[in-house]
């Protein structure tokens, strides 16, 4: 049987694919940091994270952790080398100033404008913003990896968020489960989808026009059950 | 000039009830637990100082540093970008039951916002949550085609931050992503208290290696083996 | 990655007609004498680059460096604090002519201003230079009873700045005071090239002791024993 | 015979007196430089310079200059151990930001509301500024030091400033070749004055009302004819 969407590990798969060689990227906590696993062998990505550090590695082995070399998501991390320091600020200048190549960040909803929801669904709980709001803006390019749909079924690629925005516009490309969508003079433009899935039927499942410019690809990626 | 006080208790000992407190760390990294925890131990004992606000990246975590000061009953408001963490019990809990205020700030405008005190920049302007719920009330304005939001510098009464080296000039390092808010915030209060792992001479730390040049601080102690506030957390202390 | 070029000519080759570029010092130092003078040999090859605007904190000493640079006839305007110097006759020559302009700034609006650009900050109040010709036409504002004026971030083209130690991938470290404007310059132009007394390994600068991380260098070279400007102009060196 | 009014240096020596243990000081470039050399024994200053040093210390011998180790005047100064390098806008920020206990500079006029006129005298020439603006703003408490008058026997504690202004209000104690006047209220206060001066002949070489508030101390400088 045709695989019917990708896992996550596939998506991030499909978005490592894009980051050249001597990238500066910003992974957002969570499922985006999966992407740096995937990374292509020859490839040299600079990886950042808010908290104050470039270049950092994988995690350590468990036991070996050092709780004061910590990603933003607050998990262990090593340097590779080259690494550096540097306050909260300086790093912020970084994201803000237009310094990274890209952030690749999580979405709860992708607007075919660009907009993106990611930081809160309701006004119930506790909110938390964390650095979304200013990775959205700076980094020369903003994509999203996400599963197409939410977990009943509704559309994440939508005409108008309804979720509170973490930010105006600021998406350049989205990596679902189903396809690779670009966002292009306010319309979701398709790049690639399964080959086996029809494009009616991923329209049906996208909350907004999804426009053919050129050829559209097949969303080829490898089985990664193994991972 | 020597700017070194004995013990912990000593260096936290004149915050006042109601003052606007910065602390250091991002999660447990450069986390201040010993200069936290002495304040708590003076407010269990003297009932003071309580209705502060406290200001860092989070709210706490586990029962330990500023969880512990929010269960203690210390803290009128929080000030940061990130209250949930793995287990942000306590604040959730004061939170939900409206005992404690939260300005919530997005992480790269927090920054910028203790800096620009530190500097003297009473307000600057950022691409930074322009057109969501985190502006509003906010003024706006274009540059360039772009819009951008108005933000206020972000000062308080006093910063609590840890270091790694410190001379009794108060010439500062840190020890690898420990130092994250921690330079900021050095900058940006009435006095800075810190605590660091090891006391130098004057001329210990490379001119060229300061972090956090003296000027900045006003009070510091050494806490020869500080603990990781991680650690504490995961070992499940409650202080 | 592999940042590093071999010669200053080649750092230099690049940089365009008309450029805005930042050079790194403070009088002589941190000046980065080699890459100034690769491109003034450029420009009696070729003509070209002309018309520069050049920012610096000064405009040029005795016949080297900028001064040589305006000498030449490549530079348009001059963006600086403090264009007086013990030998400032270039620029003062070619000023009451009237064939150079000048936009003076205040050295710590000047600062301020490149390190906006290098954060993506476009504007920011300093109460600096209120109610000084320097601020006319300049927005104004009231924050907490006191008046500041507003500043707009300070971009270039091209950033020239010289380095200590340097690796391939642009992490930066400096020798004393010829830090100066180096890190902000490095940070606030869409191409920064570096010239390093010494280029190492990655990892052969601390990660807690690097000040330029390498995300603000896009080139450098290795110039192994570089000129100090001061004492080129003490000598009387022409170049 | 008495002394008529004091040297530089002894301008120099008696503002170096008021300034406390511990203080972080930023001395203009040019004559308040010499305030250095005259801070009383025991007393632990530590001097700034905008170029971006804390804590330097006398100049070298002559020969032993290392060029990249200037202060704002480009003038080549030595370490104090605990001296720390940092970059321009840290500077600056420790300028703006108020962490300056004082700064000294000079004056071509200063008004009795504390306006202060030191950068140009006119629209002819080269202008420049360097941090004096930004000096004026941020340290504690801007003293100046002064001659009384100008070469051509005018005042330059004026009314109001006829020069182009540096800052606004920012003066708060004036040591003058005859005098140690404070700003308070938009009124100069007379504070010290040289014993055989009656306030007479000092108030005609003055450009606004010297007002007196307690006791005027006689103004007492060692002989220094030997710096």
């Amino acid at each position: 049987m045709a695989q019917t969407k990708l896992t996550n590990a596939q998506i991030a798969w499909r978005a490592a694919q894009d980051i050249p060689d001597g990238a500066y990227v910003n992974l957002g906590i969570g499922f985006p940091e999966m992407i740096a696993t995937f990374q292509p062998e020859g490839r040299d990505v600079v990886y950042h994270t808010e908290n104050g550090v470039l270049g950092f590695g994988a995690a350590p082995e468990e036991g070996q952790e050092d709780w004061d070399l910590i990603n933003a998501g607050k998990k262990a991390i090593t340097l590779n080398p080259g690494a550096a320091f540097f306050h909260h600020a300086d790093s912020f200048a970084m994201v803000r100033g237009g310094h990274l190549d890209l952030a690749v960040l999580g979405a709860y909803q992708v607007a075919q404008n660009g907009d993106l929801a990611n930081w809160r669904v309701g006004s119930k709980g506790v909110p938390a913003v964390g650095g979304a709001m200013d990775l959205v803006h700076g980094a020369k390019n903003v994509a999203v990896i996400t599963d197409h749909v939410t977990k009943d079924g509704k559309p994440k690629l939508v005409e108008t968020c309804t979720f509170p925005l973490t930010g105006l516009g600021c998406v350049t490309r989205v990596y679902t489960s189903l396809a690779v969508v670009d966002i292009r003079d306010g319309h979701f433009v398709l790049r690639e989808k399964l080959a086996d899935m029809p494009l009616e039927a991923l329209q049906e499942v996208t909350g907004a026009k999804l426009h053919v410019d050129g050829t559209i690809a097949d969303l080829v990626v490898p089985d990664l059950s193994g991972n | 000039m020597d700017k070194t006080v004995s013990t912990v208790e000593e260096a936290v000992a004149d915050i006042a009830d109601g003052a606007t407190v910065m602390i250091g760390g991002f999660g447990g990294s450069g986390a201040p637990v010993e200069l936290i925890h002495a304040l708590i131990d003076r407010f269990r004992a003297t009932g003071s100082p309580g209705q502060l606000t406290v200001i860092n990246n989070n709210a706490g975590n586990g029962g330990i540093g500023i969880a512990a000061m929010i269960k203690a009953g210390m803290v009128a408001k929080m000030v940061c970008s990130f209250p949930r963490s793995s287990n942000a019990e306590a604040f959730n809990t004061a939170y939900l039951a409206g005992n404690i205020a939260l300005e919530l700030v997005p992480q790269g405008t927090l920054a910028e916002r203790i800096r620009a005190a530190g500097a003297g920049i009473p307000a600057f302007y950022t691409p930074t949550a322009y057109g969501t719920e985190l502006a509003e009330g906010k003024q706006v304005e274009e540059f360039d085609g772009h819009m951008y939001v108005r933000e206020r510098w972000l000062k308080a009464d006093v910063a609590l931050i840890k270091g790694k080296l410190g001379d009794r000039m108060g010439n500062l390092t840190y020890r690898l992503a420990g130092r994250n808010f921690n330079p900021l915030m050095a900058m940006a209060a009435e006095t800075t208290i810190a605590q660091v792992s090891e006391l130098v001479e004057p001329g210990g730390i490379e001119p060229e290696q300061v972090v956090t040049p003296g000027i900045f601080v006003d009070r510091l102690v050494e806490v020869a083996v500080p603990q990781q506030e991680e650690v504490l957390v995961r070992e499940g202390v409650e202080y």
